[in-house]
């Protein structure tokens, strides 16, 4: 995973895009500073926070020992103290050591103390699978902690997003976790020269359609537009809306897409069971079940932990075929 | 901001500065003990629920430390904190209405007592997660580090902390990068039913605390002008740019872990050993021996603290419950919402 | 919380029961020996060991020092090495501490290594709130363990299944979670002299009627049966199915009672988005959408750390009333 | 139960057991080597994929430890464990055939090369969490413990590991449970890019382990023969009862921690010193001094290596792939299921 140093260009990375946001943020803001393992000598595991030491110093791009639990409560502690602190865990996996400070004191201390404080801290990590890192690599684990009352957990799903989403989390007063498809890093797309914040808070239709809806975020969101050209040679339009922010959910961007098209497909990276999917059909349920004219679908991982063989691993996770045939079924 | 709330009860006036600062010391444990022993009634009335952990015996250790410390410097507590927060300065009312769960509470009645939370004094709350609130003292130190700041962030924990890999991650981030933090340990000897020697591989938990290359050691927790004078030396010593320091406060806890420990792990007679040494005795013994304190003194500054606690206890039953139509509030901030 | 020392007696605790449970498998298996905080000398913090220290030794009532993830990834390898441990963690809040364990070990070795092993370990603890201990001891995270594949979930809710699930959890090859809800501990009822073990892998119908069903489990169990009864004396017949293992779920249970009823109410304590109840809907949605005559309901808990003030966590709480009113919405 | 697979390459007649021992010490770590040589070649012929970790550099650790214990003892690895793997006598085909994902493969193709298994010579496997085999290991001691089995766990871990809360609650559960352990760490002076005095207040780590109380001491982890004797010092001791052990073996890796890394954060002339050092040439030169090798059969063991290699390459390329309905097998035990 090689990347060469960043430029602003028409045409960047992902990875560049995120860079990008950091250095703007770093240089606009002094409470902003990067804190996690690697991340300063060595570049980032995933190089997304090359050349930022060169140009912010060790203080501001802090390279942490192996001590997830305590940097992520330290990213919480700096916040507490007036400072906006971005806190990289290499692999969503890994973030399972820090969950103690996430979920019992950076979700709980604004609400534990009355409202005295509020945490506004950072965490990005990278997630999901793709690349053959097999079961402790590989976790999709974003849903899972969209189920937690007090941080929010938003899902770049575009170069846009990449660069432009970080920036409008380091302004919310609350701990946001900011999830990075390994897959997308080495994608590129057209970026505007004045491309800048974005707001966090809204789902995005990616594809308009009028036939079914696809609901998906993340590393799943190329594979549903995949499978919405390959739907619309054979005359089905689907809408796919790309979630964004996956706490909260965009209700209104949900019930507008399926009062729309009244069949919808969810595709979600995570194990199928209590995936965010799940979240989201009960959902369509309650706020919408007579405008369904079929079962909600969902398209998820299988519920196996993610084996190292490509084709094993392939055949595990959501693919624009499977995609296809499950809107082929609401739609028959 | 003023860190004390009630005034101090007048000195006799041929008093020296030392026998005043001794009787103020004096009167800041009596507010706790009166205050937590009440707190024992209020429980087993079912004023307070939930748990309910008191320092009883450790009294020495929350008012010796914070009396080291300047208004700008931080504190992250347990689950074990109405001395910390009382010795803080955070107002008896608040507190005990927090017991209550009134919104008048230092925490509007969210928290209760393993929570007490007052961020304009710096005391950034009790923490129930054992050893969890030591990651939020090393990113205090952290922030104030980088900013230049000259205050010095306490963290408190108990022995049983020793154990959870959270605190070895934070000794050495806060060793390795020079953190101003002092590490306060209350070494009582148990967690919960738990014996030291039967949790520690190593009891010396000074000598293990070095091992991270930070200044380290043991104080007699039962005397409070030893913990204060220790806490100076310490905190002179972080402030001044030394890095981290540790202090082992040896205590004792004189009552049951929380209020449904029957304690079976622990023998009368050991506990009567250990109340011979109660810090609050101690001090006001010598105080008498030094002719600083007569028992009438002693008397009227038991009754005034009382009264205190009395006061506290009217206003906390007094005071109005949260609207059940904030329930969702403070979960995320609402300017955000 | 004070206890009585056991007997084997008509009317057990739910506290009894679990202890009878624990003895049983002690006296059977030489394998199996308990393990976790205070267990031995306290008696543990629930009170559900005591005695057993006294019966079986410090050997095989094991007290550990407070180290979460090393003593629960101390119970896995115990279990690869050919033991049967009983891991007990006080509450499910400081299991976070050790997901680590659980999710990258447990749930994952069998799989990684090609099934050259299996982790036959059995993790109890006390979750859920009712009692007034505030934002970090009142968690109610057993659904959402259910997302993990590799372990299986179970909720003994009855007297029956607090003395009998823990046995044939024990002779499970897999990693078993088993939740007990802090409210039950002190409840009590009939418990025949011969009882035994019990299956874990069916839900049970807890209360026929054919009018709605309401699906929960564990510590909403009791309120929801309560809300029956309520229902009842309007003459709205409600069928109570208790999930009893949440991962796997009965899936034919659940489209069973909701074929009969054609109307269903989900209860769950934890926090609405993402919880298991979310699961359940979108489940009945896939298999049994056309049998459904209004939009299956849930009853959660308020997306709120839990506070202390007992009025406020009442709110929050799945309660008796809710069910009612979400059970009066779906007949209507 | 055999620990090596392939015959050993027949010494000259007159080998004394001295020479034949390092002869068959020589040819495992060149087993290691080349095996892993030819591993960087078919990443980069992306025949193998996901994360490469090689230990080039580091082979004498794997032997020397390997080498001195017995078929019953347990071990626990890491993510950079091909060595560990093929020291312990896991066939080198099913090794390489796991590299390829093949159903062949010691984990079925499943585990790729973090994630090696062979529970039959009570190889537990890679783990690539650091820190997260350790539990493992305290646990497979405790059971053996239990049981009297007379076995020894061996947990290898990195220098990075120190730093994780997880290797100290180990520590202190070994040596609080007087646990048949020996925690092997393997100081390459490197966690990814960090320098150890970056990542730890005290870089000393024989010294750290020694704080819990259990023998420790470091050892020169580029000599063979010093890490073979010191492995059974411990492990005799800890055979005897004496409790858990931690041997720091201070090793290099001569490549980049995986193959993403381009190595900014340290200097071509530091990786120059240490490969001065190289553990395959110090012994072959060493024993061709003590005329116990001569240049030709170093040469014939290189080829009969290179060979037993190429074997392993062909029936990997050869092997099947697990069929794709057989996608969620595993998860749970089929007969439960
Ligand atoms: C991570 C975690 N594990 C377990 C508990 C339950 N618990 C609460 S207090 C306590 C004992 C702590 O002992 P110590 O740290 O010595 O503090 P003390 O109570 O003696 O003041 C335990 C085990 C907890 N709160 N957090
Ligand atoms: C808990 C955790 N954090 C981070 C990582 C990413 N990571 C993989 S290897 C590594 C460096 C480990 O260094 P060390 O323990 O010294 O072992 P070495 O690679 O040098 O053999 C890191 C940070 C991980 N695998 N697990
Ligand atoms: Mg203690
Ligand atoms: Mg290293």
């Amino acid at each position: 995973m090689t990347t060469t140093a960043t430029t602003t260009t028409a045409q960047p990375t992902y990875r560049e895009a995120m860079r990008e946001a950091m250095r703007e943020a770093l240089r606009k803001d002094d409470r902003v500073f990067l804190m996690g393992e690697d991340v300063g000598r060595y570049g980032g595991s995933y190089a997304v926070s090359l050349g930022l030491l060169e140009e912010f110093g060790p203080e501001r791009i802090r390279d942490t020992p192996l001590s997830e639990s305590g940097f992520v409560g330290a990213g919480i502690g700096a916040a507490l103290a007036g400072m906006r602190p971005i806190v990289e865990i290499m692999t969503v996996n890994f973030s399972l050591l820090a969950l103690d400070q996430i979920l019992n004191n950076a979700a709980t201390l604004r609400h534990m103390s009355g409202g005295q404080m509020n945490v506004p801290l950072v965490i990005r990590m990278t997630t999901g699978a793709g690349r053959q890192l097999a079961a402790q690599h590989s976790h999709s684990l974003e849903g899972w902690y969209a189920h937690i009352p007090g941080i929010k957990v938003i899902a770049p799903a575009t170069i846009e997003d990449a660069r432009g989403m970080l920036w409008t989390a380091l302004q919310d007063p609350d701990p946001v976790l900011l999830f990075e498809h390994g897959t997308l890093y080495n994608t590129s797309g057209p970026l505007a020269e004045d491309a800048g914040p974005v707001d966090i808070a809204r789902a995005a239709v990616r594809r308009a359609g009028s036939d079914v809806s696809v609901i998906t975020y993340g590393g799943s969101l190329a594979k549903a537009l995949e499978a919405a050209e390959t739907l619309a040679g054979s005359g089905i339009e689907v809408e796919v809306l790309d979630l964004r922010s996956l706490r909260p959910l965009d209700d209104e961007a949900i019930t507008d897409t399926v009062r729309r098209t009244h069949r919808c497909v969810v595709v979600d990276e995570g194990w199928r069971s209590g995936s965010l999917s799940a979240e989201v059909s009960a959902r369509i349920t309650e706020q919408c079940f007579f405008d369904l004219d079929a079962p909600v679908e969902r398209v998820c991982s299988a519920e196996v932990p993610m084996p190292y063989a490509r084709h094993l691993e392939e055949a595990a996770l959501p693919q624009p075929e499977r995609i296809v045939e499950a809107v082929r079924r609401v739609v028959a | 901001m003023s860190r004390r709330t009630a005034t101090v009860h007048p000195p006799a006036p041929e008093a020296s500065p030392a026998a005043k600062h001794r009787l103020e010391l004096l009167r800041d444990m009596m507010r706790i003990r009166l205050f937590e022993e009440r707190c024992v009634e209020l429980y087993s009335a079912s004023k307070i629920r939930g748990f309910l952990h008191v320092a009883v015996g450790e009294e020495a250790v929350a008012v010796g430390v914070m009396r080291a410390l300047e208004d700008q410097d931080a504190i992250v507590s347990t689950y074990r904190e109405h001395g910390h927060a009382l010795a803080r300065g955070v107002p008896m009312d608040s507190v005990m209405a927090e017991m209550y769960g009134k919104v008048t509470g230092c925490s509007r009645g969210r928290g209760g007592s393993m929570h007490l939370f007052d961020v304009d004094r710096r005391f950034y709350g009790g923490n129930a997660i054992v050893a969890g609130g030591l990651p939020l003292a090393v990113g205090l130190a952290l922030a104030d580090k980088m900013r230049n700041r000259p205050t010095v962030t306490v963290c408190f924990f108990g022995d049983g902390a020793f154990a959870e890999g959270e605190f070895h991650e934070c000794c050495n981030l806060a060793a390795l990068w020079q953190l101003p933090i002092l590490f306060a340990c209350e070494n009582n000897l148990y967690a919960m039913g738990t014996a030291l020697e039967r949790a520690q591989a190593e009891t010396d938990l000074a000598l293990r605390a070095a091992s991270y290359g930070m200044a380290s050691w043991p104080v007699d927790g039962m005397d409070v002008l030893a913990v204060e004078q220790a806490t100076r030396v310490a905190v002179d010593r972080i402030r001044g740019g030394g890095g981290p320091c540790f202090l082992e406060l040896r205590t004792y806890r004189f009552r049951a872990h929380s209020m449904y420990d029957p304690e079976r792990y622990r023998d009368k007679a050991e506990v009567e050993r250990w109340r011979e040494r109660d810090p609050l005795d101690q001090l006001s013994t010598r105080m008498r021996e030094d002719h600083e304190l007569t028992q009438e003194q002693q008397n009227a500054l038991g009754a005034e603290v009382k009264a205190e606690v009395d006061r506290a206890v009217e206003a906390a039953e007094a005071a109005e419950l949260e609207p059940l139509e904030d329930l969702t509030r403070f979960v995320y901030t609402e300017s955000e919402m």
